[in-house]
């Protein structure tokens, strides 16, 4: 009976992944379908303007430091601040800027930047919960690691 | 742009149905576990189809899942195979990871510190690695982890200070920045410590 | 589009295949065939201009292969 | 508000000692007497009690009092018409009790018969598409909406006929002595509350029976509408029956055939709802 | 503040940014059962296991050492906050992310336990919790690209999100531990400890519930 047969899989957990994988490709497959009938609309938040000239390249989003610059946020009014941290950047970064236009990507990996301003402050929450993510990783493989060197 | 992300939707759609086809097939549980890696790589390539600043700031969290779980994962393969106790095969013997570690560690590091940030603390991280499993070293655990303990409540503090007193965020941006590199490049570093296999 | 997202998601595709189906069926090939579509998609995320999650791609790769290096180091290896 | 929830208490004490004389009459025994339930529980609640030496003690009295919680709220919430989707959460919830009770004391029977109630977890999945679909045909889920749209168009249970079939199968895998009770088979002696006696057991009886008319309870408000009190008591009592003759008509399923039944059950009304979503 | 007739009226918003988690009736229903049993976590101490050598008389006592204990305690009460942060969040990919650290904490408090067959229903799980990111992302990112925003503060009510999200979202949540993927867990369940394994089982119930909600707002 197709009940049996299903219940025998279902009980075995170290069929767990195939199961799981099915259901996955499923959907996919159904979802397929649909894809041309979706919309971009991706770049409502936080737009991308690029700016090939500038030595920030590709992070350059205008504003100096310790005035705000336009950010596009989901609500801008939870964020007084919003724009300040995207402008700024360190000193050393400012004098790379000036010496070199090819090294946009550590500038903006200083403190300061678009994606710190992601990161730290209107989504910060989410940075929380991926340090705390880390956090857990590291814990059990420590645990589990130390304990052996216990016994 | 639009037919980008229609492509790319596509593309993505088919390395699913492709990954999890050869995930289904798969018995060997060492096998799956490589196959998971396979499969976190479809899912930043969706997040990445997106294509803007947020997407970008969305990609990193994604990441720090995937290298977490692998690294919980890995230890309860090994735990629960019980072989955590094998001498292993040196079955990757690569002549410079004996010969030339402390440079590329060494420039590893200073790039990550000039980074700072996640990416900083990556790469710094990577440097370390670099340098602890070329040479063997054996480290105390208890140190680095309490650094990492420190500054992770640093850079929660940090949140807040940004959330209630936004008048600070300078304070906060240089308190987060500077936690997250110290944080993520001393969890990094104790990978290597692992891999030096302090107990044979 | 540009040429690099061309490129970047058919290697994507192939990598995923080669993934899948690594030549000889051991653990090292598998590995080795992981990096292409890690490749593909440093490619695609280059396309996009988002140069700082493709750095903290790179390192996070290498350290997941350090990862998976040690584990099968350890599986291969004598009790 | 407190004579509604002991008067709501001892008609699902009755009904569940209505349950039992009917399977017994319909298998040809005499069977106990219709209040012999209530009069268990009062029984119960008159005995010593004391805590087991190896229980964890903070579970094992923190269940009990969260089941009679649950279903207290779920009472008020259909007394005061607030919205379904958080009834159905309460309900969800209850498997945490039979999970919390099954594993606080540590005997190895309690335990099989809580991993068994985790196991059948699937039996909430109906609960979902069933909660579905009352939306996307009524489009809200507040009690009273779902009651003001019954009066103009007439009960859910003609228009929503396969949401009335998956909230019937979720109280049919929650009554005693159905195919889906996996959870107090007899080969586990009672199941998750083997080990609660005296006081404990004689609450865990009550809220069980405030369960019991409140699942019947809400069937009746949402999938026939208001129909006054005695005609909504007349209505309670015949499902009770129905379940019932189910009951005892019905082998129990083994585990994992039960979760199977359940998920296919769900899986088919969720292509319906698909179906529905899509095309109508 | 979005009014559905889903989940009873909005009690109360916490702005963090652009993510701002609320308590509505329902949410905040959810939040107090966490927080009780995040405090039963936290104080009780586990049971003592019984078992039964068949064939005989005898029975014993099962023995738990301590530092297992705290670090299952430990993860017990992350896994209650985690929880808690799902409930409440008002963002899809955030509550994706407190999906995965649920998932994680899962694993991580029956990791010490000794048992071969707990700790291999861990790792079974672990995968599967693992390859689910693939939908969990790929739903936020399908909905971030359709709609251009992850708020569902925004998104309540409109019904632009297509449904290939939809399903991939409650196949993601699904994967990080919902019936009938629940085998797994209830394997895992096996390991001792009722305060902290109850806490698996009672995450995953509110993932689950949450994630209803989630599917009926957007």
């Amino acid at each position: 009976m197709i009940i049996r047969k299903l219940s025998g899989i279902l009980s075995n957990f170290t069929n767990l992944s195939r199961v799981y994988a099915v259901m996955v490709i499923i959907v996919v497959i159904a979802g397929i379908a649909s894809i041309p009938s979706l919309d971009y609309q991706g770049d409502r938040l936080y737009p991308k303007t690029i700016d090939r000239d500038s030595p920030l390249d590709p992070y350059d989003r205008g504003g100096i430091p310790f005035e705000s610059t336009v950010v596009l946020a989901e609500y801008p009014e939870n964020s007084p601040y919003l724009g300040y941290i995207t402008a700024y950047l360190t000193p050393l970064s400012l004098a790379l800027a000036a010496a070199t236009p090819h090294m946009g990507t550590t500038i903006v990996a200083h403190p300061g930047g678009i994606i710190d301003e992601i990161l730290y402050a209107t989504r910060g929450l989410d940075t929380v919960v991926e340090t705390t993510i880390l956090f857990v990783g590291f814990a059990v493989a420590a645990h589990l690691f130390r304990r052996r060197e216990d016994e | 742009m639009i037919d980008t992300f229609h492509i790319g939707m596509f593309a993505a759609s088919l390395c699913i149905i492709i990954a999890f086809f050869s995930f289904m097939k798969e018995t060997d549980d060492l096998h799956r576990l490589l196959l998971t890696d396979l499969a976190s790589v479809m899912a930043l390539f969706l997040i990445a189809l997106v294509g803007t600043d947020l997407a970008e700031a969305l990609i990193l969290p994604g990441l720090v899942v995937t290298i977490s779980k692998l690294m919980a994962l890995t230890e309860i393969y090994l735990v629960k195979e019980g072989i955590q106790r094998n001498q292993p095969a040196r079955t990757l013997d690569i002549e410079v990871l004996q010969s030339a570690p402390a440079i590329l560690a060494s420039i590893l590091v200073l790039y990550g510190i000039f980074l700072s940030g996640f990416s900083g603390g990556a790469v710094a991280g990577l440097g370390v690695i670099f340098y602890i499993i070329c040479k063997g070293h054996q480290e105390r655990f208890e140190l680095i982890e309490t650094v990492s303990g420190y500054a992770w409540v640093a850079w929660i503090a940090a949140f807040f200070i940004i959330l209630i007193f936004p008048s600070q965020w300078f304070l906060a941006v240089m308190i987060a920045g500077g936690a997250i590199l110290i944080k993520v490049t001393a969890k990094l570093s104790l990978i290597g410590t692992m891999r030096g296999e302090s107990d044979v | 589009m540009s040429p690099l997202f061309i490129i970047g998601f058919g290697l994507i595709i192939l990598g995923t295949v080669a993934t899948a189906w690594p030549s000889p069926k051991d653990y090292i090939t598998r590995l080795i065939n992981l990096e292409l579509p890690a490749f593909g998609i440093l490619l695609v995320m280059l396309s996009f201009d988002e140069t700082l999650a493709l750095l903290t791609f790179i390192a996070v790769t290498s350290i997941s292969t350090f990862l998976f290096v040690r584990v099968i180091e350890k599986r291969e290896g004598t009790p | 508000m407190i004579e509604y929830i002991i008067a709501a208490m001892f008609a699902g004490l009755l009904l569940h000692g209505i349950h039992r004389k009917v399977i017994a009459r319909i298998q040809g025994r005499p069977g106990p007497p219709i209040w012999q339930e209530i009069l268990h529980t009062l029984k119960f609640l008159g005995k010593e009690s004391w805590i087991p030496k190896t229980a964890s003690q903070g579970v094992y009295v923190a269940v009990v009092g969260i089941s009679i919680a649950i279903w207290t709220a779920a009472l008020m919430l259909l007394i005061t018409q607030e919205s379904l989707l958080l009834l159905f959460a309460l309900y969800v919830l209850h498997k945490i009790v039979e999970h919390g009770i099954g594993l606080a004391s540590g005997s190895p029977y309690a335990k099989f018969g809580a991993i068994r109630s985790v196991v059948s977890a699937a039996s909430e999945l109906p609960l979902l598409s069933s909660v579905a679909l009352i939306y996307l045909i009524t489009g809200s889920l507040m009690l009273r909406d779902i009651e003001a749209y019954q009066a103009i168009n007439g009960p859910l249970l003609i228009v929503a006929f396969p949401a009335a079939v998956a909230l019937y199968l979720v109280i049919l895998s929650k009554i005693h002595y159905g195919p889906f009770s996996i959870v107090e088979a007899k080969e586990i002696v009672s199941g998750y509350w083997t080990e609660h006696f005296g006081v404990w057991r004689g609450l865990m009886n009550a809220a069980f029976g405030l369960k019991t008319f409140v699942l019947l309870y809400t069937f009746v408000v949402v999938f026939i509408g208001p129909i006054g009190l005695p005609l909504t008591l007349l209505a309670i009592l015949i499902l009770m029956i129905t379940l019932s003759f189910v009951c005892a008509a019905t082998p129990m399923l083994s585990p994992y055939d039960s979760v199977t039944v359940q998920t296919l059950t769900t899986g088919l009304i969720a292509i319906y709802i698909i179906y529905l979503g899509v095309f109508a | 503040m979005f009014d559905l007739n889903i989940e009873g009226a909005e009690l109360f918003a916490l702005p963090f940014g652009d993510i701002v988690p609320y308590f509505s009736v329902y949410s905040a229903t959810l939040a107090a059962f966490v927080l009780i049993f995040i405090l039963i976590a936290a104080f009780d101490r586990p049971e003592r296991q019984l078992n039964i050598i068949f064939g005989g008389d005898a029975f014993y006592e099962k023995e738990i050492k301590e530092g297992d204990t705290r670090f299952s305690r430990f993860m017990a009460i992350a896994c209650g906050f985690a929880t808690l942060g799902a409930v409440l969040t008002g963002d899809i990919f955030n509550f994706t992310l407190f999906a995965v650290l649920v998932g994680i904490t899962n694993i991580a408090i029956v990791a010490s336990a000794g048992n071969h067959h707990v700790l291999n229903a861990a790792f079974q799980y672990g995968i599967v919790a693992m390859i689910a990111t693939v939908p969990l992302f790929g739903a936020a990112a399908i909905i971030l690209a359709t709609t251009g925003t992850l708020s569902i503060w925004t998104l309540a009510g409109m019904g632009a999100v297509p449904l290939l999200a939809k399903a991939m979202l409650i196949l993601g949540v699904m994967g990080e531990g919902i019936a009938p993927l629940y085998i797994g867990k209830a394997e895992i369940i096996r390991a001792q400890g009722a305060p902290f394994v109850l806490m698996i089982h009672f995450s995953s119930l509110l993932l689950f519930l949450r994630v209803t909600e989630i599917v009926l707002v957007i």
